[in-house]
């Protein structure tokens, strides 16, 4: 990195490649830290992952994250589809977390059960 | 900068940097402490010196706050009264009171805190530290883990002054417990033994092996004198109950600042061993029978008497002592000049440091340490070469490891991996006998790279130009041909070197052992006063001194060309002096030296021979000529403790009391005039060896008349100016280093400064020449010979040290892996080692630390005599053998 | 689960007060019931918002909304329209111009909304093993600003004036810290920063490091130039095997990028950063221990002075940050000192992350304010007590801190306020018990805890936590008397007053404050010989030995 | 074969000052213990005194000079899991492997210790098994745990 616009440059780039990316994709943010972790996150991102392509949905990333800080209700995914608000889904296990794939992003359907945002 | 501090009321003037702790004790304020040291790093565990500031009602530790402006602290507030005393029952809920039967009491620290704070016992009992009993896995001390208050100062010694770690800490937290990794013994751990460790520790979690159940502390009478093993001068407080020496300890102010090695420490109980020579012998038909004094002393009268009448005193020589008193050798050499009329006189010392006598009073006018010992940890770059200290001179070893461990650099140049390699920056390890090659190489450096102290060469010194004459074609490659060094670490040393404030060169016998010794120390002279270092603190030329008091009998004259002093013998106006002092006529001739005086017995020149407290057979290389000589002598007088391979060749045995049975001085390595100390009654009917040649005089004619060695000291300081101003009175408390010219001269820390004692300092280069004996056909291996931590010398003293001895009996010749496979030897395995002068039988110990080619023995070893083998080749100039370098062969015994 | 989705910001500066903040903020609080926006809508007391002129003055997060000159008998209008509807009262707007954005503090995108986070500002939303997304978030901003723009005298001058104070516990101003760093003379230094997370209920840093590993590094480097380091290290705990991939993936793209490395932004400094794992030892979390254990010893702690910024790291001066306080960095580089240090009270500027657990309904991190209330945080963020039972106490700062029982709820949590009620604000802890546990019994916990994780060096601290731990057991198991009590106050007396260290100088304070405030409790275990919660399983009799028990008496 | 593993470990840190503690944990990561013949050559190649190697070895917790079970159970016993109930964890494991703290399971699978904090309160009562961490424990869920191994 040689100066701060060649930084600029490059935080732009992305950002307008993160905004494409938005419109079209749907995106699903998993919590990725030990206490996720420790409460059963790679079981429900395995879930999802399988689920995604039992289904065939590819457009849908999934990313990972850390922790959000809401420890108790691990694990914790947020789900942002196109033009829908952000919903996070906490308390997961491999079995609602493919619900919320099946319902959320299939049917466009807000799972309210394991919601905590938006009951 | 200094600052005024308030300790409990009291005004006192601190220097800036001190600790509170330091300032109250300098001010006689006791602050009770179990884990500080001045040796060490403040280390604050024990909490126990904490002090109230009084503006702020915080404690603090005082070993470990420094002093400022108005600081106002009060050691003994209602609320450090009340911490000490719930520490103190701290300590106590974890230690079993067994004050009745501890070995410690009266001496333990932790003791004498309960007593001062009034507590019985403590609330807070509950689960104890517990061992698997008292760890005793070596000959010299045990260690009772469930005495121990991890205070922690035994692992912080081995660690920062020893520097060896070979005890540590085992878990953390209440389980804390010290020792060696994995429980191993020390033994098989690099324990030096140096009881250090013993000397710090507060409680009787260590104690010394021997002493147990010998005595309380109360019925120990402390008697300080100065240790009789080498040349360092330790002075050791010896513990005496009902005429034996129950243990050895130590205090702080000195040389050795309260450190010890394991001779010093452990290694003295041969003053009582049940060997001793408590009678004169008398050699009759062949067989020592024993006799009375009064026989003894006129046998030895009368046929000394005979001797001069029929020969003329010239057919007598004495060998003195190193090991005695100074007034004992002050007085052996007045005896042999005085009654007897001759200056055959001369000690071991020809066979150590001859050569620096020699090539340093050359050069600067003085043969000795330019330098204190405790200097040296200051020096910014230590060069090191052909000295073993960490073995030799154990407690000089620490202030290298010291300065090392401060930051300085540390060469150390060696044929050998000794141990202080571990702790060098750059070890030089050239072909034995290429030293002056090597220095030459890092002159040819020094000049070429513009090193060099321009003013200093100016101003102090004289023939420069020959220097730059010879130096000029060891170039470092050439160096490296010669020595095997590395072209680039040439460069490097004579950089680091060179580049130093203050850089001292340590030496022994490596250098000067060898028919270029002279050569050898006249090149460092060179290379000292090339670079500007001498004559400053903390730098120097330091030739180290084997043997307890060898600087001692050489200031005393027991030299064949020198007074007490170093007053020529064949200078007429000295002559004239010493002939009215002693009021006698006295010979202008300079006697025989050592070596000479057995080829002079064998060409029948000298008749008789007076030898005190030496044992040739041993010490002298070429020992097979050695006892040919003795067995030819007309008239043999040992004096010695212990019965001698010398001895055996003795007609009279003259029991010796040993120095702890008597008062008088050594001098150190350094220079120091140090007090020796009656500690016991003389072994038997032994007598000091001052008195013997008193009533030998007497009975030869001459009216001697010294009923104390101070005496004889008063006498020295009125013949000799450099012991001028040295009176017992003035060394009660600690020693003086010569010159010490008058009474009111406070003695001389460090030489030459500002004028050298001959007035310019003088370079004298010299060309390399190859040792007088190269391996060959025949004898294809080189020995070299040194010494061994646990033992000293020809093993007199060590050998008869129960401890010492059981924990290493016997030599254990290094040999490099190479060899050892070469020759099918293995560890253990026995040898016969062959020179062009003899055979002897050894032991064979693998290892790293000698080269392909090379193999080590050590001299202590009646059973393994390395002198046997070695060559009795001489250096032109100091006479000295050349001990360092001999071929021989090498086959394993089946 | 009480977020609130809005926060309103009423600035309590005195200008404002004098103009009727206050009257204005009671209405609006009144407003919020009567529409049952209280649980929705949060207000906040806040410091100086800036344009004094415009007083009484309030913000409405997460929009950023200003409105001036507000006074009481506008607040309806706010409520309703704003609040309620979702339109602006443009009559009270108050325009702050281009500086707008850098007011607004940073938010969740969506979901947190009662928080105020600058440290915690990218937890959760990126994704820490892409550097990219921290970049997106305007990260290594602060770092080429620093490299390009500034002093290193003018970085830490900023450090300073944000009145930034040491997250690890101690609370020492951070901008000293760097000063005294940078005004060591030295050929070599170093930063390292402490991610040695050992204090007993405390997350924040696992958080941090796993979450937006990047902010630490980005951090760190900035540090390293304001002092004139060129290497850091990371020290974190062994335990922490998430945050340590994450780290050396997050260093590895730094260096990719050229933003860890050789000649950073084209500015000649050199900064690169290693890690160092601890072993399992909670003292290292101790400055000077965690140097011996950098340095391959015995994580022992060391006299003090000298202290690390003149003497450190194999000697050298060297700068040692807790990880949340280095995260503070970049913001405060970015926002300013002036943004940074109106956040909190005067004395404790800026926010601090709690890790909240025990048994409160809501377990996890959290990000305020300093200042706000031990109660804000327990009722509000936590939800209060699980169960419905009550609360019977919370320690703050972890294990060495003391517990507040129920009367001193509303102590703000900051560095001051609690160590004048006998604690400490530490790391951060919060752990809340309800009246189920006994005192005596988490007492003991905490003991133990010390007993295992006490070096040893110190002779009050490797003695002292064995014998309090020791009473207490005889205590739970009825073997207690009165005299205990009063050892248990000397074993105290003796640590905290000479331990060698932090450790064993806050080891007791947790029996200072039960003996404090439940002095009652302990005397019942040891004069009645009872355990009211039934935790000290000696001491719980069953229903015939109490008849027994009731017929002999 | 020992010796060239740690060796090879040790060169690796060829360029680090002090690298003991990171260096003892790949010796242990890829040896299993700190044992005596292990040490010796950690310490014959990072050049240190034995005893300092030793005592920083059993310092430090997760270093272990003794020969532990496959997989290592740690149970938090910090006062937030206390207080979600870590004792009767520890109750459960004790009573599942039939052994008690500090011992190892006959099979040699585990070994069962204590730790400190794992900072995972909000997950809280937790234990760690090697280096995985495991939260929310009921006795049902620390069955599904333990089958993992």
């Amino acid at each position: 990195m040689k100066s701060l616009e060649e930084l600029n440059k490059l935080r732009e780039e992305i950002r307008s490649k993160e905004a494409e990316a938005a419109e079209s994709n749907v995106k699903i943010t998993i919590a990725m830290g030990t206490c996720g972790i420790a409460a059963g996150a790679r079981d429900v991102s395995d879930a999802i992952l399988d689920e995604l392509e039992a289904r065939g949905l590819d457009d849908v990333t999934v990313t990972y994250t850390g922790c959000i800080g809401l420890c108790q209700q691990e694990p914790l995914v947020k789900v942002k589809a196109a033009e829908q608000p952000v919903v996070l889904y906490g308390n997961l296990n491999a079995e609602s977390a493919r619900k919320v794939v099946a319902q959320h992003i299939v049917n466009n359907q807000v799972v309210s059960e394991w919601s905590i945002n938006n009951k | 900068m200094s600052v005024i501090v308030k300790i409990n009321g009291q005004e006192l003037e601190a220097a800036g940097g001190q600790t509170i702790l330091q300032v109250a004790q300098e001010n006689g304020i006791e602050i009770p402490n179990l884990c500080y040291d001045p040796e060490l790093k403040p280390e604050g565990a024990c909490r126990m010196c904490v002090v109230e500031v009084e503006d702020s009602g915080q404690l603090v530790t005082a070993c470990t706050t420094e002093v400022s402006e108005d600081l106002v602290v009060n050691t003994e507030s209602e609320k450090v009264v009340r911490m000490r005393k719930l520490l103190l029952e701290l300590l106590l809920a974890n230690h079993e009171q067994e004050c009745l039967t501890c070995d410690k009491a009266g001496a333990c620290n932790l003791q004498d805190y309960a007593y001062k704070y009034d507590l019985e016992d403590s609330r807070f009992k509950g689960r104890m530290r517990k061992y698997e009993g008292i760890v005793s896995d070596n000959p010299f001390f045990i260690r009772d883990n469930e005495k121990c208050i991890l205070c922690r100062k035994c692992v912080n010694i081995c660690d920062q002054v020893q520097r060896e770690a070979a005890i540590g800490f085992e878990d953390r937290g209440f389980e804390t417990t010290v020792t060696t990794a994995f429980d191993r013994p020390l033994e098989e751990v690099n324990c030096q033994f140096c009881g250090m460790c013993l000397n710090a520790c507060p409680t009787g979690a260590l104690m010394e092996k021997d002493a147990m159940g010998k005595a309380r502390n109360w019925e120990l009478d402390k008697v300080e004198t100065t240790c009789p093993y080498c040349g360092v001068g330790c002075q050791l407080e010896l513990n005496v109950k009902d005429n034996e020496i129950v243990k050895v300890t130590t205090n702080r102010d000195n040389v050795n600042r309260g450190q010890t090695c394991v001779k010093g420490k452990f290694g003295l109980d041969f003053v009582t061993n049940e060997d001793r020579l408590t009678k004169p012998l008398m050699k009759v038909d062949g067989e020592f029978k024993e006799v009375s004094w009064d026989e003894a002393f006129d046998t030895v009268a009368k046929r000394f008497g005979k001797i001069k009448e029929e020969y003329g005193g010239e057919a007598a020589a004495g060998l003195s002592s190193a090991k005695c008193t100074n007034e004992e050798n002050y007085l052996m050499q007045k005896f042999m000049r005085a009654v007897m009329g001759t200056n055959t006189v001369d000690h071991c010392a020809r066979l150590c440091h001859s050569s620096t006598v020699a090539g340093l009073a050359k050069s600067f006018g003085s043969g000795a340490m330019t330098n204190s010992i405790n200097e040296i940890e200051n020096a910014d770059t230590i060069f090191v070469t052909g000295s073993n200290t960490t073995e030799a001179h154990p407690v000089i070893a620490l202030r290298v490891k010291k300065a090392q461990k401060n930051g300085g650099k540390l060469v150390v140049a060696d044929p050998r991996k000794i141990d202080l390699v571990k702790y060098a920056d750059l070890w030089l390890q050239h072909k034995p006998g290429t030293d002056v090659a090597l220095l030459n190489g890092l002159m040819h450096v020094i000049i070429r790279d513009g090193l060099l102290d321009e003013e200093y060469i100016e101003n102090r010194t004289e023939n420069f130009s020959a220097v730059e004459d010879i130096v000029e074609k060891y170039t470092p490659e050439y160096v490296s041909e010669i020595t095997t060094v590395p072209a680039e670490d040439i460069v490097k040393a004579a950089h680091m070197y060179g580049e130093a404030e203050r850089a001292s060169i340590l030496y022994a016998m490596g250098i000067t052992q060898h028919t270029s010794g002279t050569d050898n120390v006249l090149s460092i002279a060179c290379l000292a006063m090339l670079t500007g270092n001498v004559g400053k603190e903390s730098t120097g030329v330091n030739p180290l001194r084997g043997q307890n008091n060898v600087q001692g009998a050489c200031d005393l004259g027991a030299l064949p060309n020198v007074y007490p002093g170093y007053q020529a013998v064949d200078d007429p106006e000295i002559n004239k002096k010493f002939e009215e002092a002693w009021g006698v006529e006295l010979s202008d001739e300079v006697g025989y030296t050592v070596t000479e005086i057995f080829d002079a017995i064998e060409e029948d020149k000298v008749k008789a021979l007076y030898v005190m407290g030496e044992n040739p057979v041993l010490s002298d290389p070429d020992s097979n000529h050695i006892r040919e000589a003795l067995e030819d002598a007309e008239f043999v007088v040992v004096q010695d403790i212990f019965m001698s391979e010398t001895a055996e060749y003795a007609d009279v045995i003259l029991p010796a009391a040993s120095f702890a049975e008597k008062d008088g001085t050594f001098t150190n390595s350094e220079r120091k005039v140090q007090r020796v100390r009656k500690a016991i009654d003389p072994v038997g009917e032994t007598k000091a060896d001052w008195e013997i040649f008193t009533e030998l005089a007497n009975r030869m004619g001459y009216d001697w008349d010294y009923n104390h060695p101070s005496e004889i000291t008063d006498e020295i300081a009125s013949v000799s100016p450099i012991y001028g101003g040295i009176r017992y009175d003035r060394i009660e408390e600690d020693g003086l280093q010569w010159p010490c010219l008058d009474y009111d001269h406070s003695g001389t820390m460090y030489l030459h400064e500002g004028e050298f004692a001959r007035g310019l300092g003088q370079f004298n280069p010299a060309e390399y020449m190859p040792p007088q004996e190269e391996p060959d056909k025949d004898y294809p291996y080189v020995l070299t010979t040194g010494r061994r931590l646990f033992h000293f010398h020809t093993g007199t003293m060590s050998r008869n040290a129960e401890a010492l001895d059981a924990h290493y009996p016997e030599e254990l010749m290094e040999m490099n892996i190479a060899d050892a496979e070469k020759l099918g030897v293995g560890e253990g395995d026995k040898v016969k080692v062959s020179s062009r002068r003899g055979t002897v039988e050894s032991k064979v110990t693998i290892s790293e630390r000698v080269p392909e080619g090379l193999v080590f023995m050590s001299f202590h070893f009646a059973e393994s005599a390395a002198n046997v083998l070695t060559n009795p080749a001489l250096d032109p100039v100091a006479k000295i053998p050349e001990y360092k370098v001999c071929a021989i062969n090498i086959e394993k015994v089946s | 689960m009480a977020f609130y989705r809005s926060h309103i910001l009423v600035c309590t500066d005195q200008e404002c007060v004098e103009k009727g903040a206050k009257e204005v903020e009671r209405t609006l609080v009144k407003e919020l019931k009567k529409f049952n926006l209280d649980n929705e809508i949060k207000v906040v007391d806040t410091g100086c918002l800036g344009p004094c002129e415009a007083g009484p003055l309030m913000v409405i997060y997460p929009e950023g909304v200003y409105y001036g000159n507000v006074q009481v008998e506008d607040v309806s209008e706010i409520v309703e329209e704003h609040l309620l509807k979702g339109r602006r009262v443009n009559r009270l707007l108050y325009e702050i111009g281009d500086d707008a954005e850098v007011i607004a503090p940073y938010q969740q995108e969506d979901v947190f909304p009662g928080e105020m986070r600058v440290v915690l500002r990218n937890c959760g939303i990126i994704n820490p093993e892409n550097i990219k997304e921290y970049i997106a978030q305007d990260g290594y901003q602060s770092l080429g600003k620093a490299l390009t723009e500034l002093t290193q005298e003018e970085v830490i001058e900023m450090v300073e004036e944000s009145g930034l104070r040491g997250r690890g516990g101690a609370g020492f101003p951070t901008g000293l810290k760097w000063k005294f760093t940078n005004q060591a003379d030295a050929d070599e230094k170093y930063v390292v920063a402490n991610a040695d997370e050992g204090e007993p209920g405390t997350s924040k840093d696992r958080l941090i490091m796993e979450g937006d590993p990047h902010s630490l590094l980005e951090a760190m480097a900035i540090a390293g130039y304001a002092v004139g380091a060129n290497t850091g290290y990371i020290y974190i705990r062994g335990e922490y095997q998430l945050a340590v991939n994450r780290l050396e993936t997050a260093i590895e793209q730094a260096e990719e990028l050229g933003l860890l490395g050789e000649n950073i932004f084209d500015s000649g400094f050199d900064f690169k950063i290693k890690i160092r794992e601890g072993a399992g030892a909670y003292v290292c979390g101790e400055e000077t221990a965690l140097l011996q254990s950098i340095e391959g010893e015995r994580g022992e702690p060391q006299v003090k002075p000298p202290y690390p910024p003149s003497e450190g790291l194999w000697g050298k001066p060297t700068l040692i940050n807790n990880v949340e306080t280095l995260a503070n960095i970049p913001v405060i580089l970015e926002k300013g000192a002036k943004w940074y240090s109106e956040i909190g009270t005067e004395s404790c500027t800026g926010t601090k992350v709690f890790t909240l657990s025990g048994d409160v309904e809501n377990e996890g991190l959290i990000e305020v304010p300093m200042g706000t209330t031990l109660r804000e945080i327990v009722e509000g963020f936590g939800g209060g007590i699980v169960n419905g039972r009550e609360f019977k106490m919370a320690q703050t700062g972890g294990t060495s801190g003391g517990c507040i029982p129920k009367d001193l709820l509303d102590t703000p949590m900051d560095y001051d306020a609690l160590a004048e009620v006998g604690t400490a604000l530490g790391s951060g802890a919060l752990l809340v018990m309800d009246d189920t546990h006994c005192i005596v019994d988490i007492a003991k916990c905490f003991m133990h805890f010390f007993e295992h994780e006490s070096c040893g060096k110190c002779l009050p601290c490797r003695e002292g936590n064995t014998r309090i731990y020791e009473i207490l057991d005889r205590i739970s198991k009825g073997e207690g008397v009165l005299e205990d009590l009063d050892k248990l106050q000397d074993l105290a007396d003796v640590m905290s007053n000479t331990a060698l260290c932090g450790l064993g100088q806050a080891a007791p304070t947790s029996i200072y404050s039960t003996l404090d405030h439940f002095k009652d409790e302990y005397l019942a275990h040891i004069t009645a010989k009872v355990c009211a919660t039934d935790t000290c399983q000696a001491l719980v009799v069953d229903d015939e030995e109490e008849y027994e028990r009731s017929e002999t008496a | 074969m020992l010796e060239a593993s740690i060796k090879e470990i040790t060169e690796n840190f060829e360029s680090e000052t002090t690298p003991l503690i990171s260096v003892l944990h790949k010796v242990q990561a890829k040896l299993g213990y700190l044992s005596e013949e292990v040490l010796e050559l950690v310490a014959k190649y990072l050049d240190l005194p034995l005893s300092k190697v030793y005592g920083v070895a059993t310092f430090y917790t997760l270093l272990d000079t003794e020969e532990k079970g496959e997989n290592i159970i740690r149970v938090c016993e910090s006062a937030p899991c206390h207080v979600k109930g870590s004792t009767n964890v520890l109750t459960e494991v004790k009573e599942r492997l039939g052994i008690d703290i500090g011992e190892t399971t006959e099979d040699n699978k585990f070994s069962l210790e204590l730790t400190s904090c794992l900072g995972v309160c909000g997950v809280a009562p937790a234990i760690m098994i090697n280096d995985r961490v495991y939260g929310n424990l009921t006795a049902n869920k620390l069955e599904t745990v333990l089958k993992k191994y």
